[in-house]
């Protein structure tokens, strides 16, 4: 039996378990999607849904996005890989969800394939962890002496160019922008409804797919999301127009981490980096 | 659709030689919006004021624009004026055409071309003005003045006067400050004892008054009106409530400790009160230098005390006191002049700092008022003093101390008085700008002692000259001949600079201060607010501001208890009303802005899943805003539309 | 005619707001091309009021806040810090050069640290021309 | 006749103009008068000279000469007035003038024609070394840079040859610069011969560029004050004194033979001391000698006594009675000590030339730090 194959089985039977027991109202966990490749998100409620649940190298998708929908005190069970677990952790030091409501199936994993390229991801795009930082229940066996790089290495050709090659990138990247707002409708902790790019009062940019309005929305959203991105690379699949967000995420995760001493999402005694202070924390950082 | 009317002050020429006004008038009558827009001289001048009334009327403006000083200068006196003409306070704007433009250029292109930028922005802010409501808030009709110098005393006797109730609070075990130390006063050489010690018992006596000695500011938690004062009552090791000031103890004890009334020429007890008029007439232990404390054995005061009030176990202690306004008069330190070698203090014992001197002088001191050398015995049949030791130096401190010039001349006099030596003053400059101090000075010329107008340059007990051994010998040019002069003397006295407190820089932390650059209190403003602070409701007065004597550090007092009562003698006060509300539609419950606030002002509703803040906690800085991801808090008078719209408007031009 | 920037400041009311008026008090002399926009306390800046002021044409922007430590509000320029050093990151990977944006702290007491400030920043600005990146094309 | 004066602003101007400016800040305290080795013994007057200056009042030709940039008044001034770029100004003014002093013309004469201050054929610069010590390149770690003074003054060739035997033993990788090497011009600066500077600086830039030197070793303070201060280029430079230090601390060279109870005081070279900063590094040499005990005069460290040499006064004749030096050697006398240590060219001549007039010669000896030490290596 393959390693997926148990996370699987073993998905299924502590679904049924939590559920059968009144443990949790829901599991949140993947189900079948159009076909084996197109697993979807997919919310167990009772003990018949778990027979639907399915988990494979395509089940992408960070189910921490979906916590804070659910009315406060819900009871939840949460199927998560190493980046998604990152995320509740991230959303509990936020108190977004409380620890003492969730059920944390722990998912230990590598090799997981994107569903629109079949291509395997790796440290290019995600924070490229194998084991859930924070669990109850571990689905899997732990995975031992894994070493995929360093989830910054991918930055190296951008942090190498010049002022206006980086500018020229970016540019070529924004425009291609049409603001449909996949991006942060997969991120975990874009939470927040409405959206400041929603409001009329103030209005922070055109509300129509302009250039300038795109620079606004993403740079804000970046800065939104500084110090608690925990490089799932969701936006980044999710984008129809293939914008690599991932990569001014990794950056600004990477300097927050040098400034700040801490990763988003690893401990839930962590406060929030950007509401926050340290007594190291010095005038370098504004160089 | 807005109404504008702009308004661009002269200021004399202050502005108009560096802005073109009428220009500036002219270009705000083009912006959109502008229904008005005047220069006059003086804009905050009746007049002025009533040009800006009677166009708010005629016009029916609902927006001002003022362009004329710093906002922190006439905003309040523009905001009465709108007001008055029945407009909302909150719908002004000021422009800084003068610090931050005319004053900062020379070139009229340059500062008319900012001006209209300034303005630009100023109207783009000014549509978005919002009118605002303000609070009032009970104010506690109590003050405290920290601090039990002259200046201190005398803020809280004037204010016990009045009726208000003064916690006055001081870190030694007796108030009474330097005054206490000195023996004469410049320059009307009346004793300094003489004057202080009614002023230090009818502290004592008020029953107004709430003494308390031995005690420091521990945390400052409120605002003006409001003030909640942590105070950390040092442990005394003696029940002040039972102790009856027989003084038996201060006899029998065998601890030595260094005398700080007498400037560590001589001992004191280990439990002692610090001198014989101190206030309270009750003692302390001095912990350091208690043999019980050090040895574990004695109690020999505990043995003979009838009240039973020496207590070994008592710990300090804490308080909150609420008040309503504060005045600080914390005083000064005097300058080590060891680090300046040159001049041999603490390495030759003939060279003295003025302190020291001052005790000598003085009756109660050390050697009962006898000037002598260090040996108790000889008296000094030369004297030099030296001026400007570490004042008005760039190595030391840049400022002028402002009194040592004076208690120089009072040191001649009394030395002329008590000895039969010569007397040398060695100035840069004679700085008598006081009532009665240039005659001060005359007189001293006359008393025969020598002038001489040069810096002392080094003292040295080194000499080729068999004439001059075993004196010291002052170096110096005299400066009005060009010659290189050497005077032996007996004994050097230092004049050195009033400096800040070691710890006003945590006491301003403390209270939110500004302290200037070389590390006192700042003003308000330095000639039309120099008791107030930035922080409302906190007071200056005395040496904590700049170097001060007597009479100015009396009359700040008197000054400073005049601001205090204006704001407890009201019930209730006015507050800001720009502070932040929370728009509970568009709140993302990320409590992002409970976790910053400093004045724990938002708090996070459970229920609805919003933020909610509590406006009278809020002080309006504006981080929450910033730190709403949802943009859902609106600080207001500087809400994001009304900053960005500024931004705009400003960089049109 | 030699380029004169434009550049946005925003100051905190209590240190360098303060700060720039003594430097007016004390009649010192420095380039006029800094615009200021009062704020009461360093830590109310949005970063997207950076972003915005850059769209809007600004050629720099010079944040000025108290010294940390001395805060008018106790904390808010430490949370002020870590702010505006995150919009300096997301500034220069976005590709903005880094000289057009600088945080001083400037008390109250530093009017002539003011005047060098606003010197050497508008020198660094100039230096670099007119800022073309963010700023919003009208056509 | 009147005898009234007026302000010849115009001569005041030219002096801020040729640097000068900071006396405008001058409060005419006189502290610097009172601070200046000078006053005891002579009439020079710096405070008067920056009165004159401020208000370009005649007699500033003669008060002028008398500074030997000591750096003591500019240590105490209370204004924080370079004094010293006063001197400079207003002699540069007046020299520009043709007002030189003769003895300073065979001085500036000399600089100019052989690039030396010692009328010194250029291509004997290294004579001295007689070929036993190898010459800079590229690749070497310290360029060892001999001042003119110890490359032709004959009692100074000896404290050349000591370092270099030092150099020698301690294994470093160094060189000699060629002969086309030059006078640092410090001395020239502050007689105010300004453009004289620049040409021998250039020259001496030119030799660090070509040959890649980045470590230099001076053995003369007023080079290395005047490499840090003035040339202002991307090298780092040490006086001697401090690689000694070093050297010693980590057990490069080692001291051994006991010079048996010497007593030793020392002198602080003004362009090591004040001007650079270096007080502890030769008195740790010393103590490090084995036998040698450290006995200190009473004006030491920052309140160091001139000896004179400084801003041209090594090239002055002064008449008996008006020579720090001479009372510095007093100085020495009184503490007991029977050598005086220095660490300075100038220093070791105007000493030297003291010991001499004084017929002090069987009562004290004046060395160099690395004579010594050098003594203390051998045996």
């Amino acid at each position: 039996m393959t390693a997926m194959k148990k996370i699987e089985e073993n998905l299924r039977k502590e679904a049924k378990r939590l559920l059968e027991g009144g443990e949790v109202s829901v599991v949140l966990a993947y189900g079948r999607g159009y076909d084996e490749n197109h697993p979807m998100p997919f919310a167990a409620r009772t003990v018949e849904d778990v027979d639907s649940l399915v988990f494979n190298e395509y089940c992408t998708f960070n189910l921490a996005r979906y916590l804070p929908k659910y009315p406060p005190k819900t009871k939840i069970a949460v199927a998560v890989k190493a980046a998604d677990s990152r995320a509740v952790v991230q959303l509990i030091q936020e108190e977004k969800v409380r620890r003492e409501d969730l059920v944390i199936l722990g998912i230990p994993v590598t090799g997981m394939k994107d569903q629109k390229t079949g291509e395997v991801i790796d440290n290019k795009t995600t924070c490229n962890m194998a084991n859930p930082v924070l669990y109850d229940i571990l689905l899997g066996d732990e995975i031992h002496g894994f070493k995929g790089g360093s989830p910054y290495d991918v930055l190296a050709e951008l942090e190498g160019m010049d002022h206006d090659a980086r500018m020229a990138f970016w540019k070529k990247e924004f425009e291609k922008c049409i603001r449909c707002f996949a991006c942060r409708k997969a991120c975990p902790m874009c939470y927040c409804d409405p959206c400041f790019m929603d409001a009329s009062r103030p209005r922070w940019a055109d509300k129509s797919p302009t250039p300038d309005g795109h620079l606004m929305y993403h740079l804000t959203r970046f800065y939104h999301l500084a110090g608690r991105c925990i490089d799932c690379g969701e936006c980044s699949r999710a984008c129809p127009v293939d914008i690599p967000l991932y990569l001014f995420h990794k950056k600004l995760a990477k300097e927050c981490e040098d400034m700040f001493q801490q990763a988003a999402g690893m401990k839930i005694e962590d406060k929030p980096a950007m509401v926050n202070y340290g007594n190291q924390d010095s005038d370098e950082m504004l160089k | 659709m807005s109404r504008i009317g702009v308004f661009v002050c002269h200021c004399g020429l202050n502005i108009a030689k560096t802005v073109r006004v009428s220009e500036l008038a002219e270009f705000a009558r083009t912006l959109p919006d502008v229904v008005v827009a005047e220069d006059y001289k003086f804009m905050c001048s009746t007049p002025g004021q009533e040009l800006i009334q009677n166009d708010i009327r005629k016009h029916n403006l609902d927006r001002v624009i003022v362009a004329a000083c710093s906002p922190l200068m006439h905003e309040r006196t523009f905001r009465k004026v709108i007001e008055n003409a029945g407009l909302n306070q909150y719908l002004l704007s000021i422009v800084n055409v003068r610090e931050q433009d005319s004053w900062v250029t020379e070139d009229e292109d340059v500062a008319t071309t900012k001006a209209k930028a300034l303005i630009n922005g100023a109207v783009f802010r000014a549509r978005l003005l919002q009118p605002l409501v303000s609070r009032f808030i009970d104010v506690n009709p109590d003050v405290m003045v920290v601090g039990g110098g002259i200046a201190g005393i005398q803020a809280a006797l004037e204010l016990a006067d009045t009726g208000k109730k003064v916690y006055l609070v001081e870190r030694s075990p007796t108030i009474g400050g330097h005054m206490a130390q000195f023996d004469k006063t410049f320059p009307t050489l009346d004793c300094s004892a003489c004057i202080l010690t009614p002023k230090m018992d009818a502290v004592l006596q008020s029953s107004n008054i709430e003494l308390l000695t031995y005690c420091e500011v521990e945390e400052v938690k409120g605002f003006v009106g409001n003030f909640d004062i942590k105070i950390r009552q040092k442990a005394r090791y003696v029940d002040h409530d039972k102790c009856n000031a027989c003084l038996a103890c201060t006899e029998k004890c065998p601890g030595r400790g260094v005398s700080e009334w007498d400037e560590g020429l001589v001992k004191r007890k280990a439990i002692y009160i610090p001198f014989p008029q101190a206030v309270p007439q009750k003692p302390v232990i001095d912990r350091e230098n208690c043999t019980f404390f050090k040895k574990g054995k004695c109690r020999l005061c505990e043995k003979v005390c009838e009240q039973e009030a020496i207590d070994f176990e008592q710990k300090d202690t804490f308080r909150e006191v609420k008040v309503g306004a504060v005045i600080l008069a914390t005083g000064y330190d005097l300058m080590d002049t060891k680090p300046l070698i040159q001049y041999g203090y603490g390495k030759l014992p003939g060279v003295h700092h003025a302190l020291e001197l001052e005790r000598l002088f003085n009756s109660a001191g050390p050697t009962s008022g006898k000037v002598v050398m260090r040996d108790g015995k000889t008296e000094p049949q030369s004297i030099a003093i030296l001026h400007c030791i570490g004042s008005r130096d760039k190595n030391n401190h840049e400022y002028c101390s402002r009194v040592c010039c004076m208690y120089s001349l009072k040191f001649a006099h009394l030395l002329k008085e008590k000895t039969h030596g010569d007397v040398y003053q060695l100035y840069i400059d004679m700085r008598a700008p006081g009532k009665g101090y240039e005659e001060f000075y005359n007189r001293l010329v006359e008393e025969d002692v020598k002038f001489i107008r040069g810096k002392a340059a080094r003292v040295t007990d080194k000499t080729d000259n068999p004439d001059h051994a075993g004196k010291l010998i002052v170096e110096v040019e005299d400066t009005l001949t060009s010659q290189f002069v050497t005077i032996p003397v007996d004994m050097v006295v230092l004049s050195p600079a009033m400096k800040p407190r070691q710890d006003a820089k945590d006491m301003a932390r403390l209270f939110n201060l500004s302290t200037d650059k070389y590390g006192f209190f700042m003003e308000r403003h330095p000639k039309l607010a120099p008791l107030s602070t930035m922080t409302d409701g906190v007071f200056i007065a005395g040496a904590c501001q700049s170097p001060k004597d007597i009479p100015d550090s009396v009359s700040q007092g008197t000054g400073a208890a005049a601001e205090a009562l204006t704001i407890v003698v009201k019930d209730k006060m006015e507050l800001e009303a720009a502070t932040a509300i929370v728009n509970s539609a568009a709140c993302c419950g990320c409590q992002n802005c409970v976790r910053v606030c400093p004045y724990g002002a938002p708090m996070f509703n459970y229920e609805k899943n919003v933020s909610e803040i509590n406006e009278a906690l809020c002080k309006g800085c504006g981080l929450c805003a910033a730190s709403c991801p949802a943009s859902a808090i609106i600080t207001r008078h500087f809400t994001n539309d009304q900053v960005m719209a500024e931004m705009e408007g400003l960089m049109e031009f | 005619m030699d380029f004169e920037p434009k550049i946005l400041g925003i100051a905190c009311n209590w240190c360098t707001y303060t700060g720039a008026d003594l430097a007016g008090t004390t009649r010192l002399k420095y380039p006029q091309n800094v615009r200021t926009v009062r704020v009461m306390c360093s830590s109310r800046i949005n970063p997207s009021f950076i972003i915005r002021a850059f769209q809007l044409g600004a050629d720099g922007v010079l944040v000025g806040g108290c010294h940390p430590g001395d805060c008018h509000y106790g904390t808010g320029n430490l949370y002020a810090r870590r702010k505006l050093a995150v919009t300096k990151k997301i500034l220069e990977f976005a590709g903005m050069e880094p000289k057009r944006f600088r945080v001083e702290w400037i008390s109250a007491s530093e009017g002539k640290k003011y005047a060098e400030v606003v010197e050497e920043f508008t020198n660094d600005v100039k230096a670099l021309g007119p800022q073309t990146k963010f700023k919003i094309r009208k056509d | 006749m009147s005898t009234a004066v007026t302000p010849y602003l115009e001569m005041s101007q030219a002096i801020a103009d040729a640097g000068g400016e900071a006396f405008r800040k001058c409060y005419q305290c006189g502290t610097c008068t009172g601070t200046c080795p000078w006053s005891p013994i002579t009439h020079f007057n710096i405070r008067k000279l920056m009165r004159l200056s401020q208000l370009g009042f005649d007699g500033i030709e003669d008060l002028m000469w008398g500074c030997s940039t000591c750096k003591f008044c500019v240590d105490r001034c209370p204004r924080g007035v370079e004094i010293i770029d006063l001197v400079r100004s207003v002699r540069s003014v007046y020299a520009g003038g043709g007002l030189l002093p003769p003895p300073l013309r065979a001085f500036v004469g000399s600089l100019t024609a052989r690039g030396n201050p010692w009328t010194g054929d250029a291509p004997k610069r290294n004579d001295w070394a007689q070929d036993k010590y190898p010459l800079f390149a590229e690749g070497k770690e310290y360029l060892y840079w001999t001042c003119c003074t110890v490359c032709y003054d004959p009692r100074n060739v000896l404290v050349a040859k000591a370092t270099a035997e030092i150099l020698e033993k301690s294994g470093l990788s160094w060189g000699l610069p060629g002969t086309d090497a030059q006078c640092c011009g410090e001395s020239v600066r502050k007689v105010g011969d300004l453009d004289l500077f620049e040409k021998l600086k250039n020259n001496n830039l030119g030799i660090f560029s070509a040959t890649g030197a980045k470590k230099i070793i001076t053995i003369s303070p007023h080079c290395l004050a005047t490499f840090k201060q003035e040339y202002g280029e991307d090298y780092e430079v040490i006086h001697f004194s401090e690689l000694l230090a070093d050297l010693i601390k980590s057990g490069k060279v080692t001291p051994t033979k006991d010079a048996g109870g010497l007593k030793v005081t020392y002198h602080d070279p003004c362009y090591l001391g004040r001007h650079s900063g270096i007080y502890d590094a030769p008195r740790e040499v010393l103590s490090a000698l084995p036998g040698v005990e450290l006995v200190e005069m009473d004006r030491i460290r920052e309140q160091s006594m001139c000896c004179g040499g400084g801003g041209g006064g090594l090239w002055v004749e002064r008449a008996k009675g008006e020579r720090l030096s001479d009372l510095r050697i007093e100085e020495a006398l009184s503490t007991g000590a029977t050598v005086l240590a220095t660490a300075c060219p100038y220093c070791i001549a105007m000493l030297e030339d003291s010991v001499r007039t004084m017929n002090a010669e069987d009562k004290i000896k004046v060395k160099d730090l690395t004579e010594l030490f050098l003594e203390s290596l051998e045996g």
